[in-house]
């Protein structure tokens, strides 16, 4: 009896959506089944069974070989007598008679131990309520018991002991009547034991389940599931790898333990994914891709922030280039000092003059060829007000006149000699032969007033506060000298074609406006510009700047990349837009890669403090009192490094006290000779006072010092004849020393002159430098010979007994 | 009715729209140019090869370089062709060591040993030191590593005697 | 033996006291068990026994109200999966995400699920209004039950808003800071509306963050609200809801277009009554069907939903199965994308920020659409076309809902596609990396003149309507008249600021030390 | 509402196929194929959707700590000594006798309680219900049935040594003696 419209109109449709429902459904079990990285993990654990397969046939092939089958049987056959003599001690019941009295003396041990712990109790128990008791007597009450139950107690440990004894006694002698047994069984398994062990890892990986594998890292709170598909990349590779298996290139993952570091912390990517595109981070909205080979080196010096880091170059070297072009002056990068690397141009006015300033703002290669200023690609215009500006600037007591200074006869000669003898060179090159230290004086006259020079030479740091030239206390007439000879020989002679400053009014407003714009302040330092702030990008963090927010303004043809950007960038400075401002600092290839890498490491989110290496002291050293202002003064941290602070020309002098005699010492400061002969860097002459040479010696001999270095090695008395002959023999024939060193006229130039050791060095240096040369300088060029004792000794005799002077002055004539 | 109807649907479908186009921007986002970009990146050898104009060294062969420029260079000289300025002082020739033909059949781990043990090792009097201590293994690596790219790129004339 | 005969065990199964207990009657279709059917169960027994024939029509009701509560359903289910595996800490929410995403199984598509079944029902909850509306399904005696629609659209936005900010990305994080900023704009109670009485440490935004900025604590309370709070007080309006449409009687009137008379409204015939999810069309389409009764609801209505629920669910699925729900990168306060764009359903309020000041975009006028949306019923009084997908006699009310509506669809379609960095206008084709400088040069009115204007534009709104039409408007009570017009005149008031903005760039049509409007 | 309706509706259908009294008039051809479709179809869905959501409950990864440490290295242990250093973290004793090395589980099997070694008494006593073992971990009173249970010792390829406590031995079953339950080592 239905009423009412047909049943059902729409059946058909109900049933198809209701199938296309299950359908999908269908779908979706069978897409969870099979996620994408068991496919990848099956494909590794499908390589490690062939690997264990090949290794298992292996195993087989070697253990059939006959030498191998006869000790094969060998072994059996001691197995079997082994086996036979102990029937044959079981028949007598020898063993089981041991066996029987180990069964009783474990028993009477745990009935021993038992005993005693029984009795331990109930002397706590006694000695509890003795503790307690309130009245003496009562308390005297307990004593004998007391006293008794204590008696015991030792007696039962001592029982139990004996009993262990007796026990362990027991055990060895049973276990010396099965022992031939055991050990023939040993030596069989021995035998058998490749084959077993490559059985053992075939069966484990033919039943390796495939399950997402994970490191979990707290500290930098990543979780990575790369080694899911890249099974073997936790492990060192080893060539015998196949593909799916391969592990990790070099020592990294030994260095760097994965279940402390993981994967994406120098890799990138994302750790969290298990499929393809987003575990490497090639999607939107995931900050860190997998890194390219190359600049993964960056992420090295994410960690390792000191001066070197290891197996990585290019990193360091960018660190170093990024401080050395000055880019921090427009750049604030965290943990770089702002140190301005220009020379001060307060009363540069004084200093130059508006030809030779025009040049070098034009381009300063032209004049300086390997000088760090970049060029700022200035129009006329702006070279024409910025040199306003400049010229402008001059201090208070700086001369005025410009004139000639009438030369004394003789002067140029004096002024040669005195210039030699100062041995400016050590420091500035002429025309680009010599050290880099200083700018080149080739031509120097043609760029610097005489009236400043003259005043400079006589006070450098009071005319230009921050210089690194010393004092050397020359007289004024002495730099009158010195003056007339610069400007008589070290001058440019074409000076006249130089061209002209260009003619356009100036103004020095816009100079300032100029130096605002490109921030000339960063590098040098100008008056009422020392607070201003940077001009350049914040690169803190640079390393993980989206592509996004670089501009890549006008250009087309870059590849829309962060390293693309950068390398442009560092090419072409200005390449984006006409309206940047970077200068152009001709970079090679080296250097751009190298700033790249170093670029690379400046990520956002620093590691916790305990991966960082290297870090510098929280205290830097400053040397202090008299002899601190002396250093400052003559800047010897210029070139001599001391406990980590100062260059790297010189010697390092933080173990100079050891390394040094006395009196050497002193007479070294008062007539500096040279101890290289090939190296140009020579020790300058300051003209010390003698109080002077008497507080930097003191200071040396005082604080400078290693302990590891002994004060004597050879009494007087052990410096035989012969064991100088030993000595002179190990250091020409068999380390053949002369090769590097020089004694008198013969021998190599790479170590030092060894003509004078006995009276430079003290015994103790040359003997640990011989034993031990790493612990006292570890980028020596000495090949760490580290020779044992007698040796060393012998070497150091032989050194001490040079006659040191007599050769030299052979050497001389 | 079936007008009112019809805009029913209408307004369905364009609302739906909105959802989906909202949806697809939503996941693809407006960085898609940035992801590529990222991708572009990851992968760069492609354009370090584009960007690099002179051959540029390896990690390896750059820290290899470090290394020969401060212990080697004085013997076995510039290039590694044996004229170092201290080669006139020694008893024995230094060797060219970026002679190609001498690395050609020669595996990395000879050479490697050969640095590391020096000449004595091999019983030669007065010879190159043993270097293992001071450079440790990684760095004489790199060295092989430079070595042979000093071979590589260099033409051998160039530096034999 | 013969006991174990299936047939025996059968029967003797069916014989069974628990048997009995579940099945309560017979299966042979008869009257009575078709009548049972609905009456006995307790998911069925919201719907009346019979419905008229008509109401099996689809094209009335589009099933929109049953979507929104299938939906529901489905969210209530993957969310309660979904909290397996999430957990609000604003150190860890992201890296749950990625591992549902990554090694959860069906964790995917169980996230994509969810996220999606909550935009459709958003959707779908509009259209439903939408349809009550053009049937005028909210005339009386159902005003109450319109209200608590309203309440429950209120609702839903509130579930999926809240939910908006669980994963802890950046489209999360930035999308509930700019909303909640809004708040901050109140007037009296935010700290930054006119006439504020409070500090940014007890106004609202406060209240909704548990602190001035979103952090720990407003995920948290984010989290209470949207697996707790609101969920609950969804569903007991939903019973509430679902009740009153029982009560009400359906709205579908069996009575021809031409006579219009609000009496026959109340003199349903109790068989013609049936649930909102389904109903029938107007009756004038089928005479030939005996008004006097209809057909049962079990079989041929509840077939028709069951129907309209397997689409749903297969469209659902298969969207959720290729698309995949957005997940950016981890929120991190210091680095806002641009733009930073609230939740789409709320681009339209965003999109108004650009013509007006955050108190009236992001406050007075949501708090206007409820309330007018509330009054709805009570201001139009014209009793035509209950039941009846009719426009025709009742224009005003219906061209002023539909302009509204669309006002609010357009501004989103806008907000969405065609708004890019620093919110300037971007066409779908023009590409984002292309850097547009901002076109400020605008100006005020002096005071006097706007405020001159905005009165002139409310007299003249009130004045004018009943003196060119005293025929519809000069009917109702001017208490009614003013509500409704003062209503329609600020929904107005929206296009004519934009000209006025776009057009002649006036920033603000009246300047006050306290507001700007 | 529907769905649930037709849900508690449906078992009033005979399974298909099965006979029922054809006298009454049937609202829906029992042998309507289309019938059939559209139940299996949609109890299909529900099953694999119930399924899917029991699977969910099994995440591919656990959080726990690895059940595999690494305990530095042997020369760390003097002979003779039981050593405490892990068992905080990880509930185990690294004990060195004069042949080598065994990691003792810090797990009472009596109760499960975690006993704690007593120097003075060269035992391992159990503070619950005092259950005690001897220094290889064998039960010589209290309640405990059996003895401590060993863990995988191994060498790990850098020297260390390494404890993995997803692996453990029994004594009373003779697992002791197994190659990887005992780590001989020599000075």
């Amino acid at each position: 009896m239905s009423v009412g419209p047909p049943l059902f109109p729409l059946r058909g449709w109900t049933a198809v959506t209701a199938t296309a429902l299950a359908v999908l459904f269908g779908l979706l079990l069978v897409r969870e089944a099979g996620p994408e990285w068991r496919r990848h993990q099956r494909r590794a654990i499908e390589a490690r069974r062939q690997l264990a397969e090949r290794t298992v046939a292996d195993a087989e092939r070697s253990l059939a070989r006959p030498e191998m089958r006869r000790r094969l049987v060998e072994a059996e056959r001691r197995l079997e007598d082994a086996r036979r003599a102990e029937h044959v001690r079981q028949k007598s019941g020898e063993i089981d008679r041991a066996q029987q009295r180990l069964a009783g003396a474990d028993r009477q041990f745990a009935d021993a131990r038992d005993a005693l712990q029984r009795t331990r109790a109930q002397y706590q128990a006694v000695e509890r309520s003795f503790l307690l008791a309130k009245r003496v007597d009562e308390r005297e009450r307990w004593r004998p018991e007391l006293d008794r139950l204590r008696a015991e107690v030792d007696r039962l440990a001592v029982d139990r002991d004996r009993k262990t004894a007796a026990r362990d006694e027991a055990d060895r002698l049973v276990q010396a009547l099965t022992a031939d047994v055991a050990s023939a069984q040993q030596a069989l398994a021995a035998l058998q034991d490749p084959l077993v062990r490559a059985r053992g890892e075939l069966t484990a990986a033919t039943e390796q389940p495939t399950r997402v594998e994970q490191i979990l890292v707290d500290p930098l709170n990543r979780v990575d599931r790369c080694p899911t598909c890249h099974l073997a990349s936790t492990r060192q590779a080893t060539e015998m790898n196949p593909a799916p298996l391969a592990g990790h290139v070099g020592r990294y993952v030994v260095d760097h333990p994965p279940d402390r570091f993981g994967c994406t912390i120098c890799h990138g990517g994302q750790g969290r994914a298990t499929r393809l595109p987003p575990a490497h981070g090639r999607i939107a909205y995931w900050r860190e891709p997998l890194l390219d080979r190359e600049l993964i080196g960056g992420r090295c010096a994410v960690c390792h922030v000191g001066a070197t880091v290891p197996g990585e170059p290019y990193a360091a070297r960018g660190r170093r280039l990024f401080q050395e072009f000055g880019c921090q002056g427009c750049h604030e990068v965290e943990g770089v000092s702002t140190a301005r690397i220009g020379p001060s141009l307060a009363g540069i006015g004084a200093k130059v003059g508006p030809t030779w300033l025009a040049m070098w703002l034009r381009d300063p290669k032209t004049y300086l060829p390997n000088t760090r200023m970049p060029n700022f690609r200035l129009s006329s215009q702006e070279i024409a007000d910025l040199s306003a500006l400049l010229l402008s600037l001059r201090r208070g007591d700086a001369p005025a006149r410009d004139a000639r200074t009438s030369v004394a006869p003789g002067a140029v000669k004096r002024g040669e000699t005195l210039f030699k003898a100062s041995r400016c060179i050590s420091c500035h090159a002429i025309n680009g032969r010599g050290a880099t230290l200083g700018p080149d004086l080739g031509r120097v006259a043609s760029k610097i007033r005489e009236a400043w020079l003259f005043e400079f030479l006589q006070d450098p740091p009071r005319v230009l506060p921050g210089t690194r030239m010393p004092r050397y206390r020359f007289s004024g007439a002495e730099a009158a000298d010195l003056v007339a000879y610069l400007s008589q020989e070290l001058r440019d002679f074409d000076e006249g074609m130089w061209p002209p400053p260009p003619a356009a009014p100036d103004n020095v407003d816009e100079g300032r406006r100029l130096v605002r714009k490109y921030g000339c302040f960063g590098c040098h330092e100008i008056p009422t510009f020392e607070q201003v702030g940077k001009v350049g990008a914040e690169l803190t963090g640079y390393a993980d700047k989206e592509v996004e927010r670089l501009d890549f303004g006008l250009r087309q043809d870059v590849p829309r990349t962060w390293r693309a950007w950068t390398d442009t960038k560092l090419r072409d400075p200005r390449g984006f837009r006409d309206t940047l401002k970077m200068p152009d600092f001709q970079f090679t290839e080296r250097d751009r890669f190298s700033l790249l890498t170093y670029l690379a490491s400046l990520r956002e989110d620093k590691p916790p403090t305990e991966y960082l290496r290297d870090l510098p002291p929280v205290i830097p050293y400053r040397p202090e009192g008299r002899f601190g202002k002396l250093v400052g003064e003559l800047n010897c941290l210029v070139c001599h490094t001391i406990r980590g602070q100062g260059g790297s020309l010189a010697p390092d002098l933080s173990r100079e006290g050891s390394r040094v005699r006395n009196d050497w010492l002193r007479r070294f400061l008062d007539q500096p000779n040279t101890i290289r002969l090939f190296l140009e860097e020579r020790m300058p002459r300051f003209r010390l006072s003698r109080d002077e040479v008497d507080v930097l010696a003191t200071y040396i001999e005082d604080v400078l010092v290693d302990p590891k270095v002994p004060a004597i090695v050879l009494a007087p008395r052990e410096i035989t004849a012969d064991l100088v002959k030993k000595g002179r023999d190990l250091y020409y024939q068999t380390y053949a020393c002369d090769s590097c060193h020089q004694i008198g006229t013969s021998g190599g130039a790479i170590g030092p002159d060894l003509t004078l050791a006995a009276e430079r060095l003290t015994e103790g240096w040359i003997y640990t430098w011989l034993r031990d040369s790493r612990s006292l300088e570890p980028e020596a060029r000495e090949p760490a010979y580290e020779l044992p004792d007698q040796e060393a000794r012998a070497i150091t005799a032989f050194l001490l007994t040079l006659k040191g002077q007599a050769l030299y002055r052979a050497a001389r004539d | 009715m079936k007008r009112l109807g019809t805009l029913g649907v209408i307004l369905l479908g364009v609302l739906l729209t909105v959802l989906a186009v909202s949806l697809a921007r939503a996941r693809l986002g407006n960085r898609t140019s940035a992801s590529e970009a990222r991708t572009a990146h990851a992968v760069a050898p492609s354009d370090a090869a584009a960007n690099a104009s002179t051959p540029l060294l390896s990690r390896e062969e750059e820290s290899g370089r470090l290394v020969y420029e401060r212990y080697c260079i004085y013997c076995h000289g510039e290039g590694g062709d044996g004229f170092g300025i201290n080669a006139s002082n020694l008893r024995l020739e230094p060797p060219a060591l970026a002679d190609p033909r001498r690395l050609a059949n020669e595996i990395d781990q000879h050479v490697a040993d050969r640095i590391a043990g020096g000449g004595m090792a091999r019983g030669l009097p007065a010879g190159c030191p043993p270097w293992s201590r001071r450079l440790g293994a990684g760095n004489v690596q790199a060295v092989v590593a430079y070595l042979r790219w000093l071979a590589r790129t260099a033409p051998a004339s160039s530096r034999l005697p | 033996m013969s006991l174990l005969r299936p047939s025996v065990v059968w029967t003797r199964v069916k014989a069974s006291a628990a048997w009995r207990s579940l099945f309560r009657h017979g299966y042979e279709d008869t009257r009575r068990n078709r009548l049972l059917q609905t009456a006995s169960n307790v998911f069925l027994h919201l719907h009346p026994t019979t419905t008229p024939a008509s109401g099996l029509r689809f094209s009335y009701t589009w099933g929109l109200g049953g979507l929104s509560l299938l939906l529901f359903v489905v969210l209530t289910l993957t969310g309660v999966l979904l909290m397996f595996y999430y957990v609000p800490d604003t150190r860890r929410a992201f890296d749950d995400m990625k591992d549902i995403e990554h090694v959860v199984p069906f964790g995917q598509f169980l996230r994509n699920l969810h996220r999606w079944a909550a935009h459709a029902m958003v959707i779908t909850v509009w259209l439903h209004m939408l349809r009550v509306f053009l049937t005028s399904s909210y005339k009386p005696p159902r005003e109450f039950n319109w209200g608590v629609g309203v309440a429950l659209l209120v609702f839903t936005l509130l579930l999926s808003f809240s939910g908006y900010l669980l994963p802890w990305d950046q489209i999360a994080f930035w999308a509930i800071t700019v909303g909640t900023n809004m708040a901050t704009a109140t007037p009296l109670l935010g700290a930054e509306g006119p006439f504020s009485l409070v500090t940014y440490d007890n106004d609202i935004r406060f209240l909704i963050l548990g602190s001035r900025f979103v952090g720990q604590s407003a995920l948290l309370r984010f989290y209470v609200l949207h697996c707790l709070a609101l969920p609950l007080a969804a569903a007991v309006l939903m019973a509430v809801h679902f009740w009153r449409v029982r009560k009400d009687k359906f709205s579908a009137k069996a009575a021809p277009p031409s006579s219009s008379v609000a009496a026959e409204a109340t003199a349903e015939s109790p068989v013609a009554a049936g649930p909102a999810v389904a109903g029938n069309a107007s009756p004038a389409r089928d005479r030939a069907a005996p008004a006097s009764r209809g057909v049962d609801v079990w079989p041929h209505l509840v077939a028709i939903e069951f129907l309209a629920m397997l689409v749903a669910l297969v469209a659902l699925q298969a969207w959720s199965m290729w698309v995949d729900a957005p997940l950016e990168e981890v929120a991190s306060p210091t680095n806002t994308p641009n733009p930073a764009k609230a939740p789409w359903y709320f681009l339209g309020l965003q999109e108004m920020l650009v013509y007006f000041d955050p108190w009236i975009a992001g406050v007075v006028l949501p708090a206007l659409i409820i309330v007018g949306l509330i009054l709805l019923p009570y201001l139009d009084s014209n009793p035509a076309g209950v039941g009846v997908y009719t426009l025709r006699r009742r224009r005003y009310a219906g061209s002023v809902f539909l302009i509204g509506f669309f006002l609010w669809v357009g501004f989103i379609l806008v907000g969405q596609f065609f708004r890019g960095p620093g919110w300037i206008w971007y066409w779908p084709w023009e590409s984002w990396e292309v850097h547009k400088p901002v076109y400020e040069k605008t100006w005020n009115f002096p005071w006097p003149v706007g405020l001159a204007a905005i009165v002139g534009y409310v007299a003249l709104g009130l004045h004018l309507p009943r003196r060119l039409r005293p025929a519809v408007f000069g009917t109702i009570s001017w208490g009614r008249y003013a509500t409704l017009m003062l209503l329609v005149l600020g929904m107005l008031a929206l296009p004519i600021k934009m000209v006025l903005r776009l057009a002649f760039d006036v920033h603000y049509v009246l300047v006050t030390p306290w507001f700007r409007i | 509402m529907a769905e649930g309706g037709y849900g508690t509706a449906r078992p009033a259908r005979p399974p298909a196929g099965e006979g029922s009294d054809a006298a009454a008039t049937v609202w829906m051809p029992r042998r309507d194929w289309l019938a059939r479709v559209t139940w299996w179809g949609f109890l299909g869905s529900l099953v694999a959707m119930s399924g899917a959501s029991l699977r969910m409950m099994f995440p591919r990864v656990t959080f726990d700590p690895p059940a595999t440490f690494r305990a530095g290295r042997p020369e760390e242990y003097a002979v003779g000594t039981v050593s405490e250093r892990w068992k905080k973290r990880h509930r185990v004793w690294v004990v060195r006798t004069a042949e080598g090395f065994f990691a003792l589980s810090a797990k009472c099997t009596h109760l499960g309680c975690t006993p704690n070694w007593i120097e003075t008494e060269g035992k391992f006593k159990c503070p619950c219900h005092g259950s005690g073992f001897d220094p290889s971990g064998v039960n010589f009173e209290g309640p405990a049935p059996r003895p401590l249970e060993r863990f995988r010792i191994a060498l790990a390829e850098d020297g260390q040594l390494l404890v993995d406590r997803s692996r453990s031995f029994r004594q009373e079953a003779g697992e002791w003696d197994r190659p990887e339950a005992f780590l001989p080592f020599a000075g």
